[in-house]
């Protein structure tokens, strides 16, 4: 009955048109109308000095809003075993083997992209930049490795690398519960808010980098039922 | 900044959503799955450029690097998967014992 | 927190409880299962005896408990609610050891006994319930606790039974519900109040409470099988015989018609209700429902079904009397709660026999099985001649009083109604006398296998004469202290304020 | 031992779960033992959290000590409360069950990534119910949608794997346009925390069209009629103690989330015409689900429609409570339901999934005889089915009784209808299974051995709904903290 | 006309697009790609709406990064789900819901 590149029959094209079209000029009307505010960029201004960071973005990611980022660090980390729960069948390999060109690029470029996502790593303290974006980077160099040695890493043991992928949530949630003590989850004690920050991005951007690489790879490198 | 300043880049602010809603439509609508996906990743391109105008420099990196650049990835390796042969077997369907 | 906050709430629990137990019991446990069923009888026996001689001395039993603001559970005993709690009590027992002797190795007894005594409990807290939610609340558990049993033998047509009967009594339980939420968004929770507890509405919601009326009415009439609402009971013959005897005797049946009562009288008050013009309906309901009954007994042959319809004729009579304003054929409704009790229990359990040990399960095939079985007939005989209302036995005291009632209210053409019906009862139930007594046998039985020196185990023919005597004691003894119409009596002028 | 006051009990009841599942997923062979201590411990927190909120009330939270605006609050009131109690008990009585229902059969595939999702999605179950700030809700939201639809998904039979897909389509989709309500409020407020949004002047299109997208984002993810097409699809097909999980607590979790925008966020907005299509809405799902039920070829997609069925009770609130000047009343009633849903059902699945395992097909008809089996089993079925039904003395009928004394109070005797053939439509094809149940096969009973573990928790769960009927008033009691509707428990016209 | 209005109407745009996309096209790669094309609507409207005066507001940003990040680990687990229910069923689309056939093993 399905033929992929089928589509609806008319009528509910029609209303979907309608439908669409009815939100997005909602939308755009309650965005024309809306009174103008300076939201709480005052607010974060204000606290800048206190917050351990001289970037505001990453002052809001890491420190203000930190709780939204270890649950969003926890997603990705989510979606890494949801998609290994799913045992996809390896692709088949060797399929457009890449050439020697390609390979020796790949030698060059993965070491300079390391080293670039760790400057932006260090720059996201008081500039744009920070563990998301370092750690696209890493997972960028762990997508060419994947497309010419068919895996992002070289050979871990499983234990390891699920380790390695949990370790960003793990560091995050550690150092939010240490520095809780008595007082307030995710509370920096003053002064040492910066180096906490660094210490849990550090931590996220390897996670982050290898969960996306190994979500590129798409399969789980040492399933469960290749053990015993 | 001088009111032709202003225009000029209003023009340019319109014509990057011009490009970006064309391309959206495109990635949407093109019969070829692979090329729906190659203008998804255009796409992304130019919200980075957006995110620039809106003077959302983080976002611009985070756009080019994941939106973009990784989800473009994603998507192309996923167009391969499809295109090759089904595995009906995938690894064991079997269902709890 | 003295004894009279809690023996109301006890007699309820002093069957519960050991139901509650005996689910968990193992097949085997016979012995203990048995010990559980009878410890929990003879305990409530003494309970409710205390109670009775609490209430005649307007001794005020009352258990509450709390669910939510303005949601109470209330177990309270008035005249009332003794006598029916008395009834089910001294029933349960004799249906009790009826039916451990007649479920000898079947399976799944521990189910059945669990069930058999939440039924009972039920039963006693419908007739312990102190306000209309409590009373909802115990009429849906015996909804509940009655349907395994209905469908115990899991056949196919025990299933079908079972199915018909649920979807009747959910249905009016929801009407019910429905009824009671109505009234209580209207006047708070409604406690049970001898003399009408609406005081309040009764000048200004008069047409609400009518229909209310009729919702509840409706509700309670699908356990009570009036007529247009009566479908499930035939159905339910599918059910063991001392199930037949207990829906029939006491449980269901008794428990719709036991509400009506309630109703008219505590709810709304006699005179409101008659105020309203809403008694003259259900009469007229309940006289169709009598007449109607008896018409379809006669051309059962299933002798469970012929008793099944007459039951829906008699059950009737407490309706109408009810419904008839006027403290004597009050009198005459109430106090055949206890006597259509003891004389239908008498007819199903001697209908058990009769299949247990000739296998006969037709009227076709009784010939001469009075010869066979002298004692069961006999006990047989009485509950017949009681229902077509012959002296001495208990029918004709029901009868009476509600003839004289009629005439006393001017309502002379329940006369005929009466007439009518006796005559109808003695044309379904005459032949049975005279084909078992006085035919001869044709051939062998249709499967005979007698157990026991008797004609019938003791277990099972103990209660069948236990009952027989009570229902002409009923009636003889009519004029004693304590005897059902003596409490009847108590109740009507209680109600009346006389 | 610290007073129970002190206690830093809501980030706890999400850091707990959080921990434990990046635990269970590094160490893959204890998964088992350690998903079922951290479950145990979870329960306990959350349960503790229950009784800190009914005994020293509203509770708050700053994360980074920073508080709303600038920083993420967590805030617990009654309600809040009240549904991690109910994550808590059913995630309890679930993780027993799951202990015994994934064996080593698949080389332990479900078993080693069962526990991880599951502890992912009861954190974000807790994060969801005590996030005071709407955005933060959002991450949360895509946090149950994602480990919802990976259960599923665990499955791996070809329904399973087309359910778990619209499942995420339409949830990405659902979160997606409460994300941009979300922005757009903040772009009129400046504010995504819940109390500042309530005390902000949001007025004009933007905060109406805000509440709209969100309104529908929230109706869509949680299966509203006519939007329940992906739901029994999903929830019939997931591995029975997954099914549980959804029915009883995923699909609460964004009509938690409708509660909070329409009754503290901008209450004012309600007019009679938008209630009243919502709780339309809801009656055409009751009666839509219960006869879909009715007519069910297969076990479990029957007790799906019962979901889509008993979900439609809960939009009567709408009607019923807000903009009501006592509005308390549908609102406990509707609080009552929810509850007595959640357990209740949960239950239903449990024991569908060990009855299906004594069964021959898993089609309604074939589970003839299994009461002979599985006694207790279907026992837990029929206690579960009678407080769906709402018949006394269970949480259902409480929770009826109170929502039928608000509709006919207030002279809405329409929605009392709704409820009562709700009420028989359940009777209905509950029945319809136990007949089959207790349906006596030729000769002896079928021999089945069901681990204990499976039939007790099923059985736990229903009698955990059949005591909510007692517990009623004290529920009330905590549902009260922090109410946005006040009033009586019972209305009473002549008052 | 203000670069976020600009911005801010192309969102709406993109969001109508992709809705349209979403509902109406069967193949379930473009009804992933059809939900990021919302998302980036979602994101533009979202840093659309935020402030209006002066220097841009962080928050938006901060959450617009998050958004993206959710974004993409939905994405990979999508379209990772797609391809699985392309090797199970055949083909790379929704198969029809209302599947009620008894049968096969009870659980």
């Amino acid at each position: 009955m399905s033929n992929p590149e089928g589509t609806a029959p008319v009528l509910l094209r029609g209303l979907a048109a309608l439908l669409a079209a009815a939100l997005g000029a909602a939308i755009a009307w309650a965005l024309v109308t809306l009174p103008p505010s300076s939201g709480l960029r005052d607010a974060v201004a204000a606290q800048i000095p206190a917050s351990g960071v001289a970037h505001p973005v990453t002052a809001v990611l890491l420190n203000f809003r930190g709780y939204d980022t270890l649950l969003e660090v926890a997603v990705l980390l989510l979606a890494l075993i949801a998609t290994w729960s799913l045992r996809l069948a390896r692709p088949p390999a060797g399929r457009n083997s890449p050439g020697l060109v390609l390979q020796d690029l790949v030698r060059l470029l993965v070491p300079l992209l390391i080293v670039l996502a760790g400057y932006l790593l260090w720059l996201g303290a008081h500039a744009p930049g920070g563990a998301f974006q370092a750690g696209a980077l890493l997972a960028g160099a762990g997508v060419l490795l994947t497309l010419v040695e068919g895996r992002p890493l070289g050979p871990l043991a499983p234990a390891v690398l699920r380790g390695l992928a949990a370790l960003g949530v793990a560091v995050f949630l550690a150092v939010a519960l240490l520095v809780m003590g008595g007082g307030r989850l995710l509370e920096y004690p003053r002064g040492q808010a910066g180096l906490l920050i660094l210490l849990i991005e550090a931590a996220s951007t390897v996670s982050i980098g290898l969960a996306l690489a190994y979500l590129f790879r798409g399969d789980e490198p040492a399933p469960p039922e290749h053990r015993r | 900044m001088d009111a032709a300043g202003s225009l000029t880049l209003g023009i340019i602010d319109g014509l990057i959503a011009l490009a970006i809603i064309a391309l959206a439509f495109g990635a949407t609508a093109m019969r070829d799955l692979f090329a729906g996906v190659v203008l998804f990743i255009a796409m992304g391109l130019f919200m980075a450029l957006a995110w620039v105008r809106l003077d959302a420099p983080d976002l611009a990196l985070a756009e080019a690097g994941i939106g973009a650049g990784l989800a473009g990835a994603l998507l192309l390796a996923a167009v391969r998967r499809l295109a090759g042969p089904a595995h009906p077997e995938g690894i064991g369907d079997d269902e709890q014992p | 927190m003295s004894v009279d906050t809690w023996l109301p709430a006890l007699i309820v629990l002093s069957s519960l409880l050991p139901g509650l137990l005996i689910f968990f019991l193992d097949e085997e446990r016979h012995a203990l299962r048995t010990a559980l069923n009878m410890a929990g009888a003879v305990l409530k026996i003494g309970l409710v005896g205390w109670m009775i001689w609490g209430v005649f001395h307007d001794h005020a039993y009352e258990s509450r408990m709390s669910l939510v603001p303005g949601l109470d559970l209330v177990l309270e005993a008035d005249a009332l609610s003794v006598f029916f709690v008395a009834l089910s009590t001294l029933l349960w027992l004799v249906t009790t050891i009826y039916a451990i002797g007649y479920l000898e190795d079947s399976p799944h007894r521990s189910r059945f006994f669990g069930f058999f005594s939440l039924c009972v409990s039920a039963t006693v807290g419908i007739a312990l319930a102190g306000n209309l939610v409590t009373f909802l609340i115990f009429y849906e558990l015996l909804t509940l606790a009655t349907f395994p049993l209905v469908a115990h033998r899991g056949t196919p047509d025990a299933m079908r039974g079972a199915r018909v009967y649920l979807a009747y009594t959910v249905t009016g339980g929801a009407v019910l519900l429905f009824a009671v939420a109505w009234l209580s968004a209207l006047a708070g929770p409604v406690e049970f109040t001898t003399g009408g507890a609406l005081g309040g509405l009764a000048q200004t919601h008069r047409a609400e409470l009518t229909v209310i009326f009729a919702l509840l009415i409706a509700g309670l009439g699908v356990k009570a099988a009036l007529v247009p609402l009566h479908g499930w009971l035939p159905q339910a013959m599918v059910a063991p015989a001392p199930v037949s005897a207990l829906l029939h005797a006491v449980a269901v049946v008794k428990a719709g018609a036991f509400g009506i009562v309630r109703v008219v009288y505590d709810v709304y008050g006699v005179t409101l209700a008659a105020d309203l013009g809403v008694l003259q309906p259900l009469a007229l309901l309940a006289a169709l429902t009598i007449v109607y009954g008896s018409v379809r007994a006669i051309a059962q042959d299933g002798l469970k079904k012929r008793l099944a319809y007459s039951t829906v004729s008699q059950v009737s009579y407490i309706a109408l009397g009810t419904a008839i304003f006027g403290p004597v054929a009050s009198i005459g409704g109430i106090v055949h709660l206890v006597h259509q009790g003891v004389m239908k229990i008498t007819l199903f359990f001697c209908a058990g026999n009769l299949a247990e040990t000739l296998g006969i399960h037709n009227v076709s095939e009784m010939r001469g099985c009075a010869r066979r079985m002298p004692l069961t007939m006999a006990a047989f005989t009485v509950g017949a001649l009681g229902m077509i209302g012959v002296p001495p036995v208990a029918g004709f005291v029901t009868k009476w009083y509600l003839g004289a009632g009629a005439v006393a209210a001017g309502a002379e053409w329940v006369l005929v109604v009466l007439a009518a019906s006796s005559l109808l009862n003695a044309a379904y139930f005459l032949p049975i006398l005279y084909a078992a007594w006085f035919r001869e046998p044709v051939g062998p039985w249709p499967e005979e296998h007698p157990r026991g020196r008797f004609e019938a185990p003791l277990m099972l023919l103990v209660p069948v004469l236990v009952t027989a005597a009570l229902s002409v004691a009923a009636g003889l003894l009519a004029a004693a202290p304590f005897s059902p119409l003596d409490w009847a009596k108590l109740i009507a002028e209680r109600e009346y304020g006389l | 031992m610290p007073q129970l006051a002190e206690l830093p009990l809501l980030p706890w009841a999400v850091a707990l779960p959080l921990g434990g599942a990046a635990l269970v997923f590094v160490v893959r062979e204890r998964a088992q033992a350690i998903g079922l201590a951290v479950g145990v411990a979870s329960a306990a927190v959350g349960l503790l959290l229950a009784l800190q909120v009914a005994t020293g009330g509203v509770q708050h939270h700053a994360v980074g000590g920073w508080g709303a605006p600038l920083g993420i609050d967590l805030a617990a009131d009654g309600l809040s409360a009240l549904m991690v109690a109910m994550t808590s008990v059913v995630g309890l009585w679930v993780s027993l069950y799951s202990s015994a229902y994934f064996g080593a059969g698949d080389g332990g595939h479900q078993r080693a990534y069962f526990w991880p999702l599951w502890l992912l999605l009861w954190t974000a179950l807790n994060a969801l119910f005590l996030a005071a700030d709407s955005f933060n809700a959002y991450v949360t939201l895509e946090l149950l949608g994602l480990s919802a639809v990976a259960l599923v998904a665990l499955a791996a039979t070809p329904a399973a794997l087309g359910g778990a897909m619209r499942y995420l389509l339409v949830g990405l989709l659902g979160s997606l346009l409460y994300l941009l309500g979300v922005g757009l409020l903040y772009g009129a407020a400046g504010t995504v925390d819940f109390r500042l949004l309530a005390t902000a002047p949001l007025a004009g299109p933007a905060a109406a069209v805000a509440l709209g997208v969100i309104t529908a984002g929230l109706v869509l993810k949680t299966a509203l009629f006519p939007f329940h097409f992906w739901l029994p699809p999903a929830h019939a097909s997931a591995p029975a103690p997954v099914s549980a999980v959804l029915s009883a607590l995923v699909v609460k979790a964004s009509f938690y989330l409708l509660l909070r925008f329409w009754f503290w966020v901008l209450p004012e907005a309600a007019t009679p015409v938008v209630t009243n299509l919502l709780g339309l809405l809801g009656a055409l799902a009751v009666l839509w689900g219960g006869l879909r039920a009715l007519t069910a070829e297969r076990l479990k997609l029957l007790v799906a429609y019962s979901t889509v069925a008993q979900l439609g009770y809960l939009f009567l609130v709408f009607p019923l409570a807000l903009g009501s000047v006592e509005g308390f009343t549908a609102w406990g009633g509707v609080a009552l339901l929810l509850l007595a849903h959640a357990t209740a059902k949960a239950g239903m699945f449990l024991s569908a999934g060990a009855i299906l395992k004594a069964s021959a097909h898993d089609g309604v008809s074939g589970i003839d005889g299994t009461a002979q089996a599985l006694p207790v089993t279907v026992f837990a079925f029929a206690l579960a089915g009678v407080s769906l039904v709402g018949l006394p003395p269970t949480g259902g009928f409480a929770g009826k009784w109170i929502l039928l004394n608000a509709a006919l109070a207030t002279g809405q005797w329409w929605w009392a209808a709704v409820l009562l053939a709700g009420s028989l439509l359940a009777a209905a094809y509950t029945v319809r299974v136990l007949t089959h149940a207790f349906t006596r096969l030729p000769g002896e009973p079928p021999a089945c051995v069901v681990p204990a573990r499976l039939e007790w928790s099923a059985v736990a769960l229903a009698v955990t709904a059949l005591v909510l009927g007692f517990a009623a008033g004290e529920i009330l009691e905590l549902l009260r903290v922090g109410a946005p509707v006040s009033g009586p428990v019972l209305m009473e016209q002549l008052r | 006309m203000s670069p976020l209005l600009t911005y801010g109407v192309a969102g709406a745009v993109l969001i109508a697009i992709g809705l349209y996309a979403l509902i109406v096209r069967r193949h379930l790669l473009r009804k992933i790609v059809a939900l990021n094309v919302i998302g980036n609507g979602v994101f533009l409207t979202l840093v659309a709406a935020a402030p209006r005066l002066g220097t841009p507001d962080p928050v938006p940003h901060a959450m617009v990064l998050t958004g993206i990040v959710v974004a993409v680990s939905a994405t990979a687990f999508a379209l990772a789900l797609a391809v699985r229910v392309r090797d199970a069923t055949g083909a790379a689309v929704l198969p029809p819901p209302g599947d009620d056939v008894a049968g096969g093993p009870g659980h």
